[in-house]
């Protein structure tokens, strides 16, 4: 547990927050970190930066972090998980809400190695897009919305069958809901893919059981899998489980 | 090479190194893994209660120093939900034992009369649990207490019944002879030690629920001490659990008197291979040493040179 | 610079370090040293009985990954020599604070009048050696005996008195109380836990006495553990000791609850001059984050944020 | 604590033998190590050899040790201690007893170094007399016996007296009984000297105070000290601590 301060907080979208700190470790894209907010919860966040994590306000433990200011100080454990293998040459990525939090630091240093990333994103309306601007920056991005009042008005997997059919990427990352990760693995047919899957986590470091997808433990062996591993789990898509550990349906 | 296989009141065991309790242990799917990947020759499963229970919130886990702090607070999906995965860790090739908890000999009973049907080897019943409020050591310190429950499961399974101590007592010997009395089949030893992080940065302790438990290299020493106080005043067999990562460490408590050993943080240090690496440096150290069953080195250390 | 200077039950102390019962505490001119060249606010001597005593057989005390592991067993030259030593202690410009150990509370009672009669500022009631036989953990872990046995020293001495505790009990704060409950002015937490050393490879306890008590890193986790309890339970000041080697690992203790901190194995890890670093690091810390004065931390952990 | 294996047993005299194994640490010439003999004690010894001891049979203990044999196990702490400074040029050195045994080692490394050194041995009777040949290689020795059965007869002290008025050393290295030590401080005036101490040791590291002697701390701050130390110290040569720590007259 590293004790950090808040050295900058910039609004995303409506909802969406991106607070920068100093992280005293080196990262792997697709990894993430376990964010504890003094007196109120600890939470995994994928780092969207080297130094920063982008929050969707939607509880307690994400309302507390957008109450933060400069200066506040929050402790952190990890970076934790094994991070995305950005060997292959021709990228797609997709994500869904914050999902492209997660996929922003691969995005940032495929562009810098040169190789070929579209990157596609989706959200319910415009102003809730994330990152939309940053990943300009790395890539062609292609931009969903549910409601059309920006880019392609439908799923973002609408898109992604789209630019596969335009062009074949040797490699796709996806991070958002499961369903919509289940989708893209079925479009992605024999092209190699990566999902970065979100589950109930207590621990972080792989010792508590509570992140368990089949016989993968999220936070150790993942948060991401491949599509051959993915295959091989059953609950991938369909159930999660909770607190107690018990399984919910998607 | 030597022959590591074990056996604790009447459970064959192919090595004596199993799964501890809470350590990846609240799924089938894991569970199986761990004896199909991992090597033990037997699984705890998480600590199962009569209802479903989210536990203590977060942070409930933290690395220190020489271990690993954790106040999980027994989240587990409840008996009935149980189930589905026992089952399914059942399709693995070594005993599978239910771990339970619960606040009466009562509820014990029935925890226990599940766990037989659902398939369970054993039951290991904590009676340890440092930061549970009224479940676990605050029983587990009781002789009374101890005797009580466990004669109420022995009377409502025909599985062996564990109990797991915990080392916060002044004489862990006494509560392992209730253990005895009462018919119990085995003694577990020994749960975490009540511990807590403070972070002065903010004054105020990281776990949420402020104390917890330690487990781990830091506990080792502490671990080894009461398996060797149990195996001196119990005829039961004991399960040494506590800090062990190598097979150095597991000979230490089977010298001490431990007819199998548990391990969990060791999940953390080593990866869940951890078992068969354990296993090898057992009987390399045997075939070394030449011994050529484990009978002959358990309790070694208790008979003097 | 904040002021790091504190207050036990009257006995003012330039800072909060002391040096911890039966670490280099046998001899004055050692105890002096921790002192003058150590920079402890206090020294508490070595446990010292009615009769000389030689203590456990070899070995004694080990070097273990997280910590030591000792089994002395309250070896000391007996009250009446210790006059001597502890007359030379007191040319140092820190209270002395006199250890004793007894069987029965009338023992206590002479042991505790003659170290007030040779000077020492307060006495530490031993009430916790987990490797003594009848000394030490067996009484401690009983709030009647503790009740009595600081009840009857309380009425032979005016020093104050402190009770040292051991954490191997299931609740520490009890046993706090009964030492408040009896006229106690403070609680000094925690011993070593008991804990032993198997060498595989000769299949034996390494330590003579076979147990022993482990202490330095690998308990400050049940240290802070049993000083955040206690503190939340009694109101007389704790003074807590387990691990210690950094200022940051005093303030866990300071913030726990205690006013004071002992520091024992850390002075193997650190050498002497462990005392000044730690009072060093608190400070700069107390600097850093705007704190003027010692009490404002105290307990701080305790408070919420 | 290392277990090792006796590799080599030397019967050195009577009444004392060396006792070879592998050390699996580095030492210096004048540290020592804590021998556990299993079962029986754990006691203080020089190393007389970088992988040896040599030992009196005094009691339980040495006794024990004597009645070890090839492949026997032993327990090993250490090396403790500080060891010798060997940075002057002409050295004297001035071995009691078994005293010799801590000085073995320096004396070779000085005989390697190229360096001017004079030894002087004492002992009751001829056959008593320790490593007489071993030290021949290393430099010029000069032997005492209390019988006369060999060398000088009378105590090495009236050798060292001799030595230093034949030619001044600038530093004196002894080990041997504490009064025996006393006087060698004596003779040597100005001149600079070290003495190896032999307390009562229990834990051998600096924790358990057993060893105290005066301010220091021998098993942690010595065994060694210069004359400058010795002269603050009260009770050398006059008092030592028994098991119990109270002090009894040498
Ligand atoms: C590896 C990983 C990376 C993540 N990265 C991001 C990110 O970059 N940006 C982002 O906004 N969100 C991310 N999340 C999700 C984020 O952790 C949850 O939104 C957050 O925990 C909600 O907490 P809350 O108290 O605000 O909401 P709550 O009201 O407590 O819960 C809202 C929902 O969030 C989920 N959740 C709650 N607690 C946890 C938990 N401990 N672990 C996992 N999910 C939980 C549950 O599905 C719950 O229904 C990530 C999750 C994981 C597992
Ligand atoms: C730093 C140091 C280096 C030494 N090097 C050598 C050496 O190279 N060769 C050698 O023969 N002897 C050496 N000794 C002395 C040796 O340790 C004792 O002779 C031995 O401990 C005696 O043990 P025992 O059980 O055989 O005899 P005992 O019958 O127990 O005692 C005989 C005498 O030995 C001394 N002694 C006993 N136990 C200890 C102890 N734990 N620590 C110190 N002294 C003790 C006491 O003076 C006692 O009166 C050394 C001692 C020290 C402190
Ligand atoms: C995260 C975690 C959860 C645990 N949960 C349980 C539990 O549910 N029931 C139980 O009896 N012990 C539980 N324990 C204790 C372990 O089973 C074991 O006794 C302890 O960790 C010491 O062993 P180790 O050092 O090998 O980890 C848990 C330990 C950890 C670290
Ligand atoms: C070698 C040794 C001897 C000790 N002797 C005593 C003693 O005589 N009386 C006592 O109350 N505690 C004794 N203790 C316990 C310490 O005072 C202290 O409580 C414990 O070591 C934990 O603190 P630490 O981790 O800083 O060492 C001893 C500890 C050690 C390591
Ligand atoms: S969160 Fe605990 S194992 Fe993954
Ligand atoms: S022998 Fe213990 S301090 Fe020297």
């Amino acid at each position: 547990m590293q004790i950090v301060q808040v050295s900058e907080v910039i609004n995303e979208t409506n909802n969406i927050k991106t607070i920068k700190f100093k992280l005293p470790v080196e990262s792997k894209p697709g990894q993430f970190i376990m964010v504890w907010i003094p007196g109120i919860d600890e939470i995994p966040m994928s780092l969207s930066y080297s130094d920063g994590i982008t929050v969707d306000n939607v509880g307690e433990a994400t309302q507390a972090i957008h109450a933060l200011e400069i200066g506040s100080q929050i402790g952190i454990k990890g970076p934790y998980g094994n991070g995305f293998d950005l060997s292959e040459n021709n990228f797609l990525l997709v994500g869904g809400g914050t999902g492209i939090a997660a996929l922003a630091q691969a995005a940032e240093k495929l562009s810098q190695s040169g190789k070929n990333l579209r990157i596609a994103i989706g959200a319910r309306t415009a102003s809730d897009l994330l990152f939309q601007e940053r990943m300009k920056a790395f890539g062609e991005v292609h931009v969903a919305t549910d409601d059309g009042s920006s880019g392609h008005h439908g799923f973002v997997t609408q898109v992604v069958e789209k630019l596969i059919a335009e062009k074949k990427p040797d490699m796709i990352l996806a991070c958002g809901p499961e369903p919509m990760m289940v989708a893209v693995v079925g479009l992605a047919g024999d092209i190699s893919i990566q999902c970065s899957l979100e589950r109930y986590m207590k621990c972080g470091f792989g010792i508590c059981g509570s992140c368990q997808c089949g016989k993968y433990t999220v936070c150790k062996d993942g948060p991401v899998f491949s599509g051959q591993q993915l295959a091989e789990i059953e609950d991938f898509g369909k159930w999660k489980r909770d607190a107690a550990g018990k399984p919910v349906w998607f | 090479m030597a022959d590591i296989r074990t056996e604790i009141a009447g459970l064959k065991l192919e090595n004596p190194t199993m799964l501890a309790s809470g350590i990846l242990g609240q799924t089938g799917e894991s569970l199986l893994k761990i004896i199909n990947e991992g090597g033990a020759g037997a699984v705890v499963t998480k600590s199962i209660g009569m209802e479903p229970r989210e536990g203590h919130g977060s942070p409930c886990a933290l690395e220190l120093d020489g271990g690993l702090l954790n106040a999980m607070g027994l989240p587990n999906p409840g008996i009935d939900a149980f189930e589905t995965e026992l089952k399914i860790a059942l399709k693995g090739d070594a005993p599978v034992i239910g771990s339970i908890f619960a606040d009466t000999g009562e509820k014990f009973s029935i925890l226990a009369g599940k766990m037989e049907e659902f398939g369970a080897s054993a039951v290991e019943l904590n009676l340890s649990c440092p930061h549970a409020d009224k479940y676990g050591l605050d029983m587990g310190s009781d002789p009374e207490k101890v005797r009580e429950i466990v004669g109420q499961v022995k009377n409502s399974v025909k599985i062996p019944v564990f109990a797991k101590l915990s080392p916060m007592v002044p004489d862990i010997g006494q509560i392992a002879l209730a253990v005895q009395e009462a018919g119990g089949d085995g003694v577990v030893a020994i749960n975490t030690i009540k511990a807590m992080k403070i972070e002065p940065e903010l004054g105020m302790p990281v776990l949420k629920n402020k104390v917890g438990g330690i487990s781990g290299p830091a506990i080792k020493p502490a671990g080894v001490r009461a398996v060797y106080e149990i195996s001196g005043t119990v005829e039961i067999p004991v399960i040494g659990v506590g800090g062990i990562n190598t097979g150095m460490d597991a000979l230490e408590y089977i010298m001490a008197g431990a007819s199998a050993v548990q391990i969990g943080s060791g999940v953390h240090y080593q990866g869940i291979d951890v078992f068969s690496k354990v296993n090898q440096e057992i009987s390399e150290f045997m075939d070394r040493k030449n011994y050529s069953k484990l009978d002959e080195i358990i309790g070694m250390a208790r008979k003097g040179i």
